[in-house]
């Protein structure tokens, strides 16, 4: 199977110093690849890099064979709905002025120019695989839990049936149990769509259970690992195995 | 991110409940409602000024000069024997003409201004920043009196100085709101989601950020009624056939003290119709700003 | 820290060559040839036309059939070299003026801004602390109706009442303290009232902060609370609306000196304004941009050094 | 027996315009001297609640009935007067967000010195005793640390600051709330660190409010367990741990990532209607016939423990 995504020397610096530097990778179709690091070593920015969202330094990122940053705006576009983001924090990632409804419906009525009806109609096997009340998709994010909302971000971003996922901490403000029913319905997703995954966090043992490889970044480099070695090299890092209770 | 103490986290739950119908809130604040009743009566005499003042402002009468109320007319006569009631009403129309039409043009152009700059970001912004930068450099009456005498005097005039000097105030509050508004993680995942940037501006930055431009359109009519009399008051700007509070007052000056409604009544005017307009505005902000929860009056 | 300041001086500098610009432009585009203006001020009577060679006349001894550029760069040349040129209808230069009428606006602004930040931060703190009180509704109902009047108004009223109805105090006048109440009054209500009312809302924001509850829990005295917390983070906006409300105050002296015939550059300037004394209007206009930038940058400066959090770039 | 605190049937209902929340509801639990008791529970579960109430630091609006004793007085009555002698003299607070906490604008050793002040140290022995506050709690440059202000400091060192202030006035009783919440793995791991060290040298009181599973196993003493404002179980740490008996509890371990992170179904039910019967029905896995319409009482269970759920009524 061809490679979704082809990162090659990816640099970034702001102000005085490099944000990362070098980071080279592949993903495959229905791979998940972490990005592990501690608060503030630029793993989020190199997330929203590969995305478009932010300018690169240097480097190149291919997705599906394309460059994203030569194309003209229209096949940018289209190639764009193609990777999606999930973002840390749920209850600001939906315009706060507008019913969640028109939030998940949105990005399939500007792409497919369709009437919100008719969408809302063609996404409700989604709405009700990812666990959601349709009902609930007429109040305000406000008024939802943070699981909630990250539930109905799925279906937002399933909704152009993306074939690269970057979340970035989906769950590092949720709650233990909101997490795993979080994580697991992403997992599921991910299988039935066989999406790529770029799975960005700070705990190692998620890190684990959600990824095949893992980069591992600090001081701006990445350096990418399998299961066996990143589980090696964080062991000293885990908390209930390394200190007994009884000190 | 999700607040620390419980007295917020009750106060998001009821915000949330709160947020999605303010109208509950304006129900809530009475004098709100008043000043907005008021604001449209304000309107309609403005509008209908020459039919409903009782006597021609302008008629001149020396016989009856710097008279204090009589049956005819009820606040006295000024120093040309006109009718000061019939001269306040139709000052009215003048100040609201004035003023309404400098908000809605200074609005527009500050608005699409500041959000072009704004969303843009880069050198094109720094370059709108520093003129924006400049033009709130110069206190705002000092910039009107030059500009007033580069155009001479005049109410067209007057509207595009007033414009000239409002509109940088608009252009930097939105600027300030897009800049915060689209870092948030919403406008992010718009733009992964692919939207193209008009969208995003339209339909997801703007209508975020535009309540805090309103309250100041709000607040900033009552401050081009301020404007507007202060350069009358010193003879620049309105030329002196048409009724106006703030030539008003200086004609009525040096009567003071034979005839003291003529500098009472026209400022007392001004004073209630930036009142008006600034009550109103604050509690615009109050209720759609769910940050500022102060209920009571005023 | 320094680098900022240098930063910062640099933007002044830069805001105060673009304003010099545009006040010249504005003032030298003024319609009517200065020079005939001028010669019908100077020489004639305002209603008769001034003969061609008259206003040739008048032109050469002013400079005034020079091209603007030529202009401009010449009189800032003379500002940098102190000299400001020389006022038409005061036969004296500008920089004497400067020196005459200077000095009365900088007590008048002075007093007024010093009567306007502390009776706005103590009727601002009085009403957040009594919150919803009697007091509190009664402080705001002063404040935005000083607000709503002009300052013009104020003056006058003040005048009416306090001079002419109750004679406690004079009509205008400069040199003695009893003098410079009214005017003060008159010019400081406005910023005074802008002061108070960002003072209690930044003040209740600040006491809903998890800082000051934290505060209360680690026991801490209310008095404690209030003063080495609360006041000081709820200063920072109120410093921004000080420096805002100097250029209102500035603007306002110009009408207040007026009415009070104060000797101040107010006055100077609207005197200048009705004769068409370019170079007086240019640089009273200019001095009073330039000290309303100066207030702002040492307002600027200070933010800086209450608050540790803005980085320097 | 040396009970320092004692809260029982605490009631704390806020009234909004879509109904009453009920945040907390017959909470009743007490602590021995030198005891680390924690309060578990996920959001919306109405902990916080419960410290705050400790602390009358609850909004105005809130309706509290129930009573809290403390060394014997009752301390909910109290006045605001009254109460303020027990603030940061005997009871203290750890506070959640610990970034929002800190006067921006002050250095952090002057914030941990004003603490000291309250217990009368003088302003000499202020600086060295900060500085040896600051190296109990892991901080490696104490004297750096205590110069810094706080938006110089990572998350992690801010939370250990505002720890170190709350046990700068030696406190009797220290309320901890949620104190590893928003912070990243690494940083998290150093507070527990600072917790366990805390634990060891100090022996407070301590009255932990968490939905941190490791870090509650790591130092507690005691478990409390809440779900929807009320306990549901509670025990020492090792039973609970090793044999949960509520099936929450039971889905709360198994939902940790190393445990095979498998999900509850359903979400809690909101504060405002909460179900007629047992709470947690829709989500229970036995889902016995009373729990649809009775709502289990608490019953204890082989002395040291009890546990809110029918099937252990019999």
């Amino acid at each position: 199977m061809s490679s979704v995504l082809q990162v090659t020397n990816l640099s970034k610096t702001f102000g005085h110093g490099d944000i990362f530097r070098d980071v080279s990778f592949t993903l495959n179709a229905g791979e998940t690849i972490g990005l592990f690091g501690p608060s503030g070593c630029g793993k989020s920015t190199l997330g929203r890099c590969i995305l478009g969202l932010e300018k690169l330094t240097k480097g190149s990122v291919l997705f599906e064979g394309k460059d994203i940053f030569r194309l003209d705006r229209k096949e940018r576009s289209c190639l764009q709905a193609k990777m999606q983001m999930v973002f840390q924090h749920p209850e600001v990632s939906f315009d706060p002025r507008r019913r969640l409804i028109y939030s998940v419906t949105e990005p399939l009525v500007y792409h497919e120019k369709g009437e919100s009806e008719y969408v809302l109609h063609s996404l409700l096997p989604l709405i009700h695989a990812v666990g959601l009340h349709p009902g609930i998709l007429d109040k305000y994010p406000g008024q939802l839990s943070g699981g909630e909302l990250q539930r109905a971000m799925m279906v937002r971003i399933y909704s152009l049936s993306p074939h690269l996922l970057i979340a970035d901490e989906p769950t590092s403000m949720l709650d233990m149990s909101v997490q795993s029913q979080i994580l697991n319905l992403m997992k599921e997703m991910q299988k039935k769509n066989s999406t790529a995954c770029i799975f960005i966090s700070h705990d190692p043992e998620v890190m684990q259970v959600m990824c095949d490889r893992i980069g591992v970044m600090s001081e701006g480099k990445c350096e990418i690992m399998n299961k066996n070695n990143f589980s090696e090299w964080m062991q000293p890092l885990l908390v209930m195995d390394t200190m007994e209770k009884d000190h | 991110m999700s607040e620390c103490t419980l007295s917020t986290q009750v106060r998001k739950i009821s915000i949330s409940i709160q947020k999605s119908d303010w109208l509950y809130r304006f129900k809530m604040r009475r004098d709100l409602q008043v000043a907005c009743v008021l604001i449209v009566i304000i309107l309609i005499i403005g509008f209908f000024a020459p039919d409903i003042a009782p006597q021609n402002p302008n008629i001149t009468d020396l016989e009856g000069k710097n008279q204090g109320p009589t049956a005819d007319h009820i606040l006295g006569t000024d120093y040309l024997g006109r009718d000061l009631f019939s001269r306040v009403i139709c000052g009215l129309q003048t100040s609201l003409e004035i003023a309404l039409a400098t908000i809605v043009i200074s609005f527009i152009i500050g608005v699409t201004i500041g959000s072009f700059s704004g969303y843009q970001s880069g050198w094109i912004d720094n370059v709108i920043g520093r003129i924006i930068d400049v033009f709130l450099a110069f206190p705002s009456v000092i910039l009107a009196l030059a500009l007033m005498m580069l155009l001479g005097s005049g109410v067209l005039n007057m509207i595009i100085m007033l414009s000239i000097v409002q509109w940088a105030s608009f252009a930097r509050l939105t600027r300030g709101q897009v800049l915060a508004e689209k870092n948030q993680e919403y406008v992010l995942s718009a733009k992964a989601a692919a939207l193209p940037g008009w969208w995003t501006m339209t339909k997801h930055i703007l209508p975020n950020c535009i309540m805090p431009v309103i309250v100041l359109a709000t607040i900033d009519i009552g401050h081009a009624i301020l404007t507007i009399a202060t350069l009358s008051f010193l003879g620049v700007g309105i030329p002196p056939a048409i009724p106006e509070w703030g030539s008003m007052i200086n004609s009525g000056l040096p009567y003071m003290r034979i005839a003291p409604l003529n500098v009472i009544v026209p400022g007392l005017a001004i004073t209630c119709v930036t009142l008006l307009f600034n009550i109103t505005g604050e509690g615009i902000r109050d209720i759609t700003d769910p940050k500022t929860d102060n209920e009571g009056s005023l | 820290m320094h680098q900022y300041i240098v930063m910062r001086t640099g933007y002044l500098i830069l805001t105060l060559f673009i304003a010099s610009v545009f006040t010249f432009c504005v003032v030298n585009a003024i319609p009517g040839e200065p020079a005939e203006v001028l010669a019908k001020h100077l020489f004639l009577g305002l209603e008769e036309s001034a003969p061609p060679e008259l206003i040739a006349e008048v032109s050469a001894r002013y400079d005034l059939n020079k091209p603007l550029i030529e202009q401009y760069s010449e009189w800032i040349r003379g500002i940098l070299s102190g000299n400001l040129g020389n006022s038409i209808i005061y036969n004296k230069s500008v920089g004497k003026l400067l020196e005459l009428y200077l000095p009365p606006t900088i007590l008048l602004t002075s007093f007024a801004m010093t009567f306007a930040i502390i009776t706005g931060i103590a009727l601002g703190i009085a009403s957040a602390l009594h919150q919803n009180k009697t007091a509190d509704h009664l402080i705001r109902f002063i404040t935005i109706f000083s607000i709503s009047m002009p300052s013009f108004w104020v003056a006058v009223m003040l005048i009416l009442i306090f001079s002419l109805w109750l004679n406690l105090t004079p009509v205008a006048g400069y040199g003695e303290p009893k003098y410079i109440i009214l005017p003060l009054i008159a010019l400081g209500l406005h910023s005074m009232a802008s002061i108070a009312r960002i003072m209690r809302t930044s003040m209740l924001d600040t006491m809903e902060k998890p800082f000051i509850i934290f505060s209360k829990a680690k026991g801490l005295s209310r008095k404690k609370i209030l003063f080495s917390h609360a006041f000081k983070n709820a200063f920072l906006p109120v410093l921004t609306v000080i420096g805002m409300s100097f250029g209102s105050l500035l603007a306002g002296s110009v009408i207040i000196e007026t009415i009070f015939t104060w000797p101040g550059i107010g006055a100077l300037l609207m005197k200048a304004i009705s004769a068409r004394d370019l170079v007086v209007i240019e640089s009273t206009i200019m001095v009073i941009v330039f000290m309303f930038l100066i207030v702002n940058f040492v307002i600027d400066i200070l933010y800086h050094v209450i608050d540790p959090r803005i980085t320097y770039e | 027996m040396n009970t320092v605190l004692e809260v029982m049937d605490l009631n704390v209902t806020f009234p909004t315009r879509a109904g009453a929340i009920r945040a907390s509801q017959q909470v009743s639990f007490r602590m021995q001297k030198g005891e680390i008791s924690v309060l578990i529970g996920e959001t919306g579960s109405g902990k916080s609640v419960i410290g705050l109430a400790v602390l009358h630091l609850l909004p105005e609006a809130a309706i509290i009935s129930g009573k809290i004793n403390y060394n014997g007085r009752e301390i909910l009555s109290m006045s605001e007067k009254e109460f303020s002698r027990f603030r940061g003299r005997d009871i203290s607070l750890v506070p959640q967000n610990p970034s929002g906490s800190l006067d921006p604008l002050m250095r952090c050793g002057k914030q941990i010195s004003e603490s000291l002040e309250i217990r009368g140290i003088s302003n000499l022995k202020q600086s060295t005793e900060v500085e040896n506050i600051l190296s109990n709690l892991q901080f490696s440059d104490p004297k750096l640390t205590a110069a810094s202000f706080p938006h110089e400091l990572s998350g992690g060192m801010r939370q250990r600051v505002t720890t170190g202030i709350a046990l700068a006035s030696e406190p009797k009783l220290l309320v901890s709330d949620e104190p590893t919440k928003g912070l990243d793995y690494s940083s998290r791991k150093t507070s527990m660190k600072m917790f366990l060290h805390l634990k060891h040298i100090r022996k407070d009181t301590h009255l932990l409010i968490t939905h941190d599973l490791d870090l509650a196993r790591m130092i507690g003493d005691t478990i409390h367990v809440l779900y929807s404002g009320e306990i549901i179980e509670s025990g020492p740490v090792d039973e609970i741990f090793s044999d949960p008996h509520h099936p929450y509890t039971e889905g709360l371990i198994a939902a940790l990532p190393r445990n095979g992170m498998k999900a509850m179904p359903g979400m809690c039910p909101g504060l405002i209607d909460l179900p007629s019967g047992c709470y947690f029905y829709s989500r229970c896995p036995y889902q016995c016939e009373q729990g649809k319409t009775i709502h289990p009482a608490i019953i204890p269970v082989n002395g040291r423990r009890s546990v809110r759920c029918h099937r252990f009524s019999r």
